[in-house]
This record gives C-alpha cells, sequence and structure tokens, in this order.
C-alpha cells in the first residue's frame, strides 16, 4: 500500500521542487526570495512526511524548527540590511484584536501545556504571540528569555538522565517534556514583543 | 486513506504552482499563496496519521506567518 | 468517511484553492484560504482528532488576522 | 584589462559566478539538475517495507492514533534501530499520566490529547531513542533565537 | 555490544551511544574532531586581530577599532559553530548530521550578521537564503535514505547489504554544499573582508570538515 | 621516522629550489643557487621574531604549528600507507592555514592574500575527482590496497589518465608561481605569508617544504606505484620539472578565472568519470 502510493507522492513532491527552485532562480528580490524559501521548506517536509513511519513524524518536528529558525535568523538579518528599522505604518487594530485575544490564547496556552514538549511549545507560543501582538508588550524581553534559557538547561539534563540512568525514565519524560514546552513557548512569543521598533 | 492524500497532493500541486508564479508581483499575493501548499502538506500529513506533527506545523506556520508579516510592515509594498 | 461527504468536502477544499489563485483581491483571497480550512477541518474530525480539529480552527484565524493587519494597510 | 561585457568566454562566466547576488540562482540552478536526475531515476527507487518505528494503529483502541499497545508503567515492544542501547525502551510509550487514563477511560475522541501529555511514541523517539536529535534542534532554535535578538536588539546603527 | 565497522575512514575506534544515535570515531573522523576542537579552542582563546587600512594615495594607516559586545557575540556565535561541526564530524546518523549541519549554517550567518557592514550583510543573506533553500535537499536526502533502505543508522548504511540510491546521496552533498557553501567561494570571500579572524576562521573550518565527512559518509554509502 | 621526516624537509626545500632554478633558466635568467630556499630557511630560524601588534596572537602562531603538524601527520601516513581519505583531508585542511595565516595578521595584504584563498576554494575540487576515480577503479581508498592494485594492473596514470590529471592540476595550483598561485601574487606582496617573519617564516617554508614532497610523493604512489625509493625520487624530480616548465611559461591567472579554469576542468573530468562508471 505505502510503497506505489511513496513514488506517486516522490514524483509530485520532486515536481513541486523542481516549480520552486525555478522560481527561486527567476527571483531577483530579496524579500520575494525569503517567501520562496518558506515554500521549499514546505517541500522538504513533505519529502519527510512520506516516509510514513512513527519515525518520519518525529522527524518532521526538528525539521519543521530548524526552518522556523532559520526564517526568524534570515528575516532579521534582511530587516538590518535593508536598514528597516520601524513599521511604515502607525500601529492599527481591528475590532477582533480587542475581544479575541484572550480567550483565544488562553484555549491555546492551556491546549499547549496538555500536549507539552514541542508541539506544546509551539501552540502555546501561538497563543502568546497572537497576545502580545494585540495588546503590544511591555519589558519583561530579559525574564522571559532567562526561564527559556533554564529550560533548555533543564531539557539537556533530562537528555542525560535518560541516557545515563535510564530507571529513573518518568522523571526524565516529565522534566523534559516541560522543559521543551517552556522553553519553545518562551521563544516563540518573544518574536511577539519583537514587534515595535527597536526594544532598547 | 487515499482521499486526504490525494487531496492533500492537489492543493500541494496547486499551491506551489500559486506561489511559484503569482499572477502579481506582490509581497502579499505570495504570502497568502503560501497557505495553500500547507494545507496540501497539512492533508498529506493527516493521511498517514502524523498528527503531532501536524499540530506543530501549523502552530509554527502561524508564528512564521507572524514573522513575515513583521518584516512586511517595514518594508512596505513595493 | 462516507464517500459523498468526501467528495463534498475535497471539492469546497478545491474550489477554495481554485478561487485563492483566481482571486486579485487579498480581501477575496483571505476568504478563499478559509473555505480551504472549512474543506479540511471535516476530514481531521473524521479519523477521531476531535482536539486537533479544534487546535486547527483555532490557529488558522489567527493566522488570517495577522495577515489581515497588512491587508488592511493595503486597502487604505 | 577587458572591458566589461567582453573578454573570452571564461572571463565571462567568472563575472557571472562572482556577483554573490546570483548566489541563489547558481544553488537553485544546482538542485534543479540534480533533482531532474531524481526524477529519472524515480522508477528505480522502492519503499523498503521493513521500516524502524512502523506504524501500526488500533483504531478500536480510546487512545486512537497513539496507542502502540502495552500496559501503563510497563515496556511495550517499538522497533527501535538499537533497543539494546535504551534499556527502558518501550515505558514511554506505554506511560499514561492519570488524567490522561481518565481521558482514555471515558471518551474515544481524544487520543492525540491523552498521549501526548507526556508519554506515547513520539516522546520516546524524541526524547529517548533519538534525543540527541532534540538537543541539537533545541540549540538550533537557541542560536537562531540568539542572532535575531541580537541584531533587534542592536537596532539602527 | 555493536561490532565497530571498518569502513573507508579506517577501523571504528570507540562509539558514543546515545540510544539510537550511535557516534563513533574512525582514524579519519578522529582527525577532524581533533582539527574542529583546536580551532574552537582557538576561538576561545585568541584575542581578534586589529586590522589595519592603508589609506591610498598617502602614505598612512590607521587600525580599525572593534566594539567588544560585537566581539562577544562574535565568539560565541563560533563557539556554537565549533561545537556543531565536532557533532557532525563525529555522527553516526544521517539525519543527526544534517541537523548538525544545518546548525553550523545558521551559526555561520550568526558569525558575520554581527557587521554592521551593509556589504558584509548582504553577503549574509545571500548566503542565508542558500542556507534555508538548502535544507531541502539536505532533509529530502535524509529522508529518501529512510524510506527506501527502512534506517538512518550509518553502522548499517555503510554495510554492503544495503543500496542507497543515488539521488539520496547526491542530495545529501548538495545540501552540505549548500550550509557550509563550500564551492560558494564568492558570497565567503565578501563575508571573509570582515574583521574578528578566528572566528571568521571558524565558518572555513566548519564547512571544509563538513565536506570532508559528507565525503566519507557518500563514498562508504 | 624522524630521519624521514628530516629528509623530506630538506628534499622538499630542495626542490622548491629546483623549480625555481627551472624556471629562471626558462625565461632566460641565471636564478638562484638550487639550495637558495635551504638557506633562506636557516638564515630565518636566526632572525628576530616577534608578534605584530595588530595580530590575533594566539591564532597567529598556532597556525605555523598547525601547518607543520598536518604536512607532518600527511607524511605518515603516507608512509603508513594509511587512508588516502585521511590524507585528502589533510591537505584539505591545508587550506585553513591558508586563510588562518592571512587573517590572523590584521595586514591588509595578509587579507587580500585569505580573501583570495577562499576564492581559490575551487583548487581542492579536482581532488573529490581524484578521490572518487580512484575508489572506483581500485574499490579501495588505503594506499596499501591502492598498491596492490597497482602490482596486478599496472600503473593507475594508464587506467585512469584523467583522474591522475585532477590531481597533477591540485598539485599545479599549490606550487610557488604557478598560473594558479593567485594567493602569493606580487601585487599584494607576499600575500598571506606577509607578517610572518622569522621563525614563523621558518616554520612556514619548512611546512610548505613538507608539503610540496608528500604532494609528490602521494602522486607518486598513487598513479605510479610502488618504486624503489630512488626511483620515486626521480620520478617525483621529473614532476616537478614538468610543473616549472608550466609555470614559467603560463601566466598567472585573475583570481576568478582560476576558479572557472579549475571548475570546469574538474566538472569535465566528472563527466568522464561517471561515464566510465556507468559504461565500465
Amino acid at each position: 500500500m505505502t510503497g506505489p502510493l511513496y513514488i506517486a507522492g516522490l514524483a509530485v513532491a520532486f515536481a513541486g521542487i523542481l516549480v520552486a527552485f525555478y522560481a527561486i532562480m527567476r527571483e531577483s528580490d530579496d524579500f520575494h526570495r525569503i517567501l520562496l524559501t518558506d515554500l521549499a521548506e514546505i517541500l522538504a517536509l513533505v519529502l519527510i512526511a512520506l516516509v510514513a513511519t512513527d519515525l518520519a513524524e518525529a522527524l518532521i518536528l526538528p525539521g519543521l524548527v530548524v526552518g522556523i529558525s532559520e526564517l526568524m535568523a534570515v528575516s532579521e538579518v534582511y530587516l538590518v540590511k535593508e536598514g528597516l528599522f520601524r513599521p511604515q505604518y502607525p500601529p492599527l487594530s481591528i475590532e477582533v484584536m480587542d475581544t479575541a485575544p484572550a480567550i483565544l490564547t488562553l484555549a491555546l496556552v492551556a491546549y499547549g501545556i496538555v500536549l507539552s514538549g514541542f508541539t506544546g511549545g509551539a501552540v502555546a507560543g501561538v497563543g502568546a504571540v497572537f497576545y502580545m501582538m494585540c495588546r503590544g508588550h511591555d519589558e519583561r524581553f530579559a525574564v522571559i528569555e532567562a526561564a527559556s534559557g533554564y529550560a533548555w538547561a533543564l531539557w539537556i539534563a533530562a537528555f542525560f538522565i535518560f541516557m545515563v540512568a535510564p530507571q529513573y525514565w518518568l522523571f526524565a519524560v516529565m522534566t523534559a517534556g516541560g522543559a521543551l514546552l517552556l522553553k519553545v513557548a518562551g521563544k516563540m512569543s518573544l518574536v511577539g514583543t519583537m514587534r515595535g521598533g527597536s526594544n532598547e | 486513506m487515499n482521499a486526504e492524500f490525494l487531496l492533500g497532493m492537489a492543493l500541494l500541486a496547486i499551491g506551489v504552482v500559486a506561489v511559484a508564479f503569482p499572477r502579481d508581483r506582490r509581497y502579499l499575493t505570495r504570502l497568502i499563496s503560501l497557505e495553500i501548499p500547507a494545507f496540501g502538506l497539512l492533508l498529506i500529513m493527516l493521511s498517514y496519521d502524523e498528527t503531532i506533527a501536524l499540530l506543530t506545523f501549523i502552530a509554527v506556520t502561524a508564528i512564521a506567518t507572524f514573522v513575515l508579516t513583521r518584516v512586511l510592515e517595514r518594508r512596505g509594498e513595493a | 468517511m462516507n464517500e459523498l461527504f468526501a467528495i463534498v468536502f475535497g471539492a469546497i477544499a478545491l474550489l477554495g484553492a481554485g478561487a485563492a489563485v483566481a482571486e486579485r483581491d487579498p480581501f477575496a483571497r483571505l476568504i478563499a484560504i478559509g473555505v480551504i480550512a472549512g474543506g479540511v477541518i471535516p476530514f481531521i474530525a473524521d479519523r477521531g482528532y476531535l482536539d486537533v480539529a479544534t487546535a486547527v480552527a483555532l490557529i488558522v484565524p489567527v493566522t488570517t488576522i495577522v495577515i489581515l493587519l497588512v491587508c488592511r494597510r493595503e486597502a487604505a | 584589462m577587458k572591458p566589461e561585457g567582453q573578454g573570452s568566454l571564461i572571463s565571462r562566466i567568472s563575472r557571472e559566478l562572482s556577483n554573490y547576488d546570483y548566489l541563489a540562482a547558481v544553488y537553485a540552478l544546482l538542485v534543479i539538475v540534480v533533482t531532474i536526475v531524481g526524477v529519472l531515476t524515480l522508477p528505480f527507487l522502492s519503499y523498503e517495507d521493513g521500516q524502524i518505528y512502523g506504524k501500526h494503529i488500533d483504531r478500536q483502541s480510546p487512545l486512537d492514533p497513539y496507542d502502540r499497545g502495552g500496559t501503563p508503567f510497563n515496556a511495550t515492544i517499538v522497533h527501535a534501530q538499537y533497543p539494546e542501547n535504551s534499556p527502558t525502551l518501550g515505558y514511554v510509550t506505554a506511560y499514561l499520566t492519570p488524567l490522561s487514563q481518565f481521558f482514555a477511560d471515558t471518551t474515544q475522541h481524544l487520543g492525540t490529547t491523552i498521549v501526548a501529555h507526556p508519554g506515547g511514541i513520539i516522546d520516546e523517539i524524541l526524547y529517548n531513542t533519538r534525543g540527541l536529535d532534540t538537543v541539537v534542534e533545541s540549540s538550533i532554535l537557541f542560536v537562531a533565537f540568539a542572532i535575531a535578538a541580537y541584531l533587534f536588539r542592536r537596532g539602527a546603527v | 555490544m555493536n561490532s565497530l565497522p571498518a569502513d573507508i575512514g579506517g577501523p571504528g575506534l570507540y562509539a558514543v551511544e546515545f540510544g539510537d544515535i550511535v557516534n563513533y570515531f574512525t582514524p579519519y573522523t578522529a582527525v577532524l574532531f581533533v582539527f574542529a576542537l583546536v580551532f574552537t579552542a582557538l576561538a576561545i582563546a585568541s584575542r581578534p586581530e586589529r586590522q589595519v587600512d592603508i589609506i591610498f594615495g598617502g602614505d598612512g594607516y590607521y587600525t580599525k577599532d572593534i566594539e567588544p559586545a560585537k566581539l562577544g557575540f562574535q565568539r560565541f556565535m563560533a563557539i556554537a559553530c565549533g561545537l556543531a561541526t565536532l557533532g557532525a564530524v563525529v555522527s553516526g546518523d544521517v539525519f543527526n548530521f544534517t541537523l548538525f549541519t544545518s546548525m553550523v549554517g545558521i551559526t555561520n550567518i550568526g558569525i558575520v550578521a554581527a557587521y554592521t557592514n551593509r556589504h558584509v550583510l548582504n553577503a549574509a543573506f545571500q548566503y542565508g537564503i542558500v542556507a534555508m533553500i538548502a535544507t531541502v535537499p539536505l532533509f529530502g536526502g535524509a529522508a529518501i535514505i529512510l524510506a527506501t533502505t527502512g534506517t538512518l543508522s550509518m553502522w548499517e548504511l555503510f554495510g554492503p547489504a544495503i543500496a542507497v540510491p543515488l539521488i539520496a546521496k547526491a542530495f545529501l552533498i548538495l545540501g552540505v554544499m549548500g550550509e557550509g557553501m563550500a564551492p560558494f567561494y564568492v558570497a565567503k570571500a565578501e563575508i571573509t573582508r570582515a574583521p574578528g579572524a578566528p572566528y571568521v576562521l571558524m565558518i572555513h573550518v566548519s564547512s571544509l570538515l563538513l565536506f570532508l565527512r559528507v565525503t566519507e559518509i557518500v563514498l562508504s554509502m | 621516522m624522524i630521519d624521514i621526516l628530516l629528509f623530506g624537509i630538506f628534499a622538499g626545500l630542495l626542490l622548491h629550489g629546483i623549480h625555481r632554478k627551472v624556471i629562471a633558466r626558462v625565461q632566460g635568467r641565471p636564478g638562484p643557487p638550487v639550495w637558495q630556499e635551504i638557506l633562506h630557511t636557516l638564515k630565518f630560524s636566526f632572525k628576530e621574531t616577534w608578534i605584530p601588534v595588530t595580530a590575533s596572537q594566539a591564532l597567529f602562531v598556532a597556525v605555523v604549528l598547525v601547518a607543520l603538524g598536518i604536512w607532518t601527520a600527511a607524511l605518515f601516513v603516507l608512509l603508513l600507507e594509511g587512508s588516502l581519505l585521511l590524507l585528502f583531508g589533510m591537505y584539505m585542511l591545508h587550506k585553513i592555514v591558508e586563510h588562518g595565516l592571512g587573517l590572523s595578521s590584521g595586514s591588509p595584504y595578509g587579507k587580500f592574500g585569505a580573501i583570495r584563498s577562499v576564492i581559490s576554494a575551487a583548487s581542492e575540487i579536482p581532488l573529490f575527482a581524484t578521490i572518487g576515480a580512484v575508489y572506483l577503479v581500485t574499490g579501495s581508498l588505503m594506499i596499501s590496497d591502492i598498491l596492490a592494485w597497482q602490482q596486478v594492473h599496472g600503473p593507475l596514470a594508464i587506467a585512469m589518465p584523467p583522474a591522475a590529471l585532477a590531481m597533477y592540476l591540485v598539485i599545479l595550483s599549490k606550487v610557488h608561481y604557478s598560473p594558479f598561485a593567485i594567493i602569493e601574487a606580487k601585487e599584494i606582496v607576499s600575500g598571506n605569508r606577509t607578517e610572518h617573519f622569522g621563525v614563523w617564516r621558518a616554520g612556514l617554508d619548512v611546512a610548505f617544504a613538507l608539503k610540496t614532497f608528500v604532494l609528490l610523493f602521494a602522486f607518486v604512489l598513487i598513479f605510479v606505484g610502488a618504486l624503489p625509493f630512488a626511483a620515486v625520487l626521480a620520478v617525483m624530480l621529473v614532476l616537478l620539472l614538468s610543473l616549472s616548465f608550466v609555470c614559467a611559461l603560463c601566466p598567472m591567472l585573475s583570481p576568478y578565472d582560476t576558479v572557472t579554469v579549475q571548475s570546469l576542468a574538474t566538472g569535465l573530468i566528472a563527466v568522464y568519470i561517471v561515464a566510465f562508471g556507468v559504461i565500465g
């Protein structure tokens, strides 16, 4: 079942790669290039998803994180390179931006905590980003950054528990799940605070 | 399993072409079109029951969109 | 899934994709993206992933609002 | 020195290649060429059926997408690459939090949520057997964020 | 436990097991590892040089000033890059190798992103775009290997029983080329103009070692 | 082992001297005596030594030590008939030495040398063609296996001429005064070695002499086969003379053109090898 489907999927993915990279080849505008790399990222994930095992699913998560990381870094380099430090227009509010954030964020963060790990972090992160985007941010940058740094260290510790003292696996899995949630959610929500002018 | 897979592949193909050859050269056009292949990938993941990956993907796409709009806000339309 | 439903929802998603490609106005395109989501979410729900369907239904509008922020300025 | 746009074929190629604005284009061209080779060799590819961590889903289980068998707090059979390196292999997969147990007992359709609350096959892979992947990957996020934050805070110079 | 394989890199010397991911040393990878270690240590220990510029049309010259904050950031990135390189050269798992490779790519962007010179930043950006699109062949190669052979462990893949498709190998090389930009000398040459020799050197060290490592992997498969 | 190391150093320095002499004679100049390079090295060993105040101090010194280290190690790999991949790995690491030399001093000339060294990254690419071809033909990358193969099938240079050509190109781009030696072009003084003087320069001279010795030695072992030691030296000398003629007669290319020429050559060789692999 999976066999012929895999080859068919691979054919579509290759065709997609050809089209997308042809577009990249022809593109000369830098921001259009960034948008096209986002498309390329999706095609990379398709190739992984086609493997169709639990392992493939586990590999998609790192793939995704690499993608968003590079996007974050490269788009920031772009802004600096082009000298774009302020939004072009004044902040603007739509009606939903006043009513929706609290409920949506609450739901997403709660669900994220239940999920835990990466997925939870990303889901909770969306909620946090949305909230900060709508409500503006205050100067909690350093605090969140520090918390997320500690969470990272905690996760590394959990990894070594797994490798060195596997009998404490339960403790390790709880630590890992919690730490990754905190770390990913923290980092992602910081993106939300980076919206205004430069944060001196 | 096939319905999701086929639909996913179709959306992916349409989306890739839409992003690669947009109707006009506005950034916004490409940004919105990017959602189409994303739904295609979502369905492909669904057809293989890769749900955790699917959830993460949707969340990360939302954040990626935010990062891109953030650039667009400063860049302005060209 | 019932085959009829599969065809109907698949058609909705494809229709949305077609509209998203064909339209020029950003608002119309965003609505078309919403239509795709409308066609896709039943597939998720049908497989029993109700929680996933809920999450997707929550996150897709967030994405739309984010894009809307830029669209508004375009229109203005 | 010859003026721009002239010269031998070699110096013309050199000039094209030495403009780094074309970097992405040159790379994209390389990928296209290789992908065309890939399309041509597509008929010779075949999907290997003996995969590690294959998916076997019990549709009737209340833990639907993530039930890989086994009883909570006990091992489950997981087809890992080197099972001997992970003495507690399978425990994470089968583990359920009390909350998860409650959901599993009462409902049919909250599978993902239940098992993903620490425990489940993905956590087994990400934290235990392939934990190093996750180390690297969270480091990548860390580094990327450091770059973005540094540039953002530096602001206009 | 597992018998160490003898492949192109020479007989296996020592293995470090992290569950399914088994890192191991052969004489070849050990040499690469030591080299990466030396340059990481240099990035930690050495102070950057002060660039001297000649004023043309006269015989004056001046020494450029370097801000300490920028250098701290650069050093951090260089060390991260060194660690990623260390990981990549001893990795015994294809996917893990690709992850380390993309980490090298992103730290390379970081090392040069500290400069305010627009010329250097533009080169860094172009390289960043290549590093991003390189994840397609990089992860794609690893994914095709997994799908067609059912394993990611290099120990299994290096065995004679498993045939890795040509396209997967080509993708892997292409991906490493993009992340380490080994043959894309142009952007790299522009980046080299930036001050901070011990850190800029790390960019070259990492891409070179990655290239040497992927050659070994692809030939062995 | 130490005796061979010392022999290698002196032989390498002597080869450099011969190289200069031959180029001079071809161009109708008298040229320096052949032992000039040996004297140079000795002279530099006793000259005053310090580190430029603008330099990145640790790196400035470490690079010289690394250069000595990798070429000593490369010589031993060759003598122990170890892995060809390891040998070529050492060769590639030499690139880092070139970068490091130029970057560490802070001098603009050194910097230009380093940038040109980055640009000429393509000079390493032919090596991969060589490695690929050798592996394809002999099925192994251990030098001992390659020697054994040549015992049976005759010299590899005859079985796989383009691979030999590729490696010849590599050696050519590394010798002094070669058309590809943009790193040391005179318009940037001594390129990346400008600021290294005194003991550091002596160390570099020793390392570069070893490099020449090892590369020529490796070429003979890989493409001609096991010979008596005197015969090896003779073949190396012939090889060097041919290189000297090329260097004497060809003008230096512009930086980016060297890349294009080398890449095109590698591309052609790669196509040949792939075709050979598919047909053979």
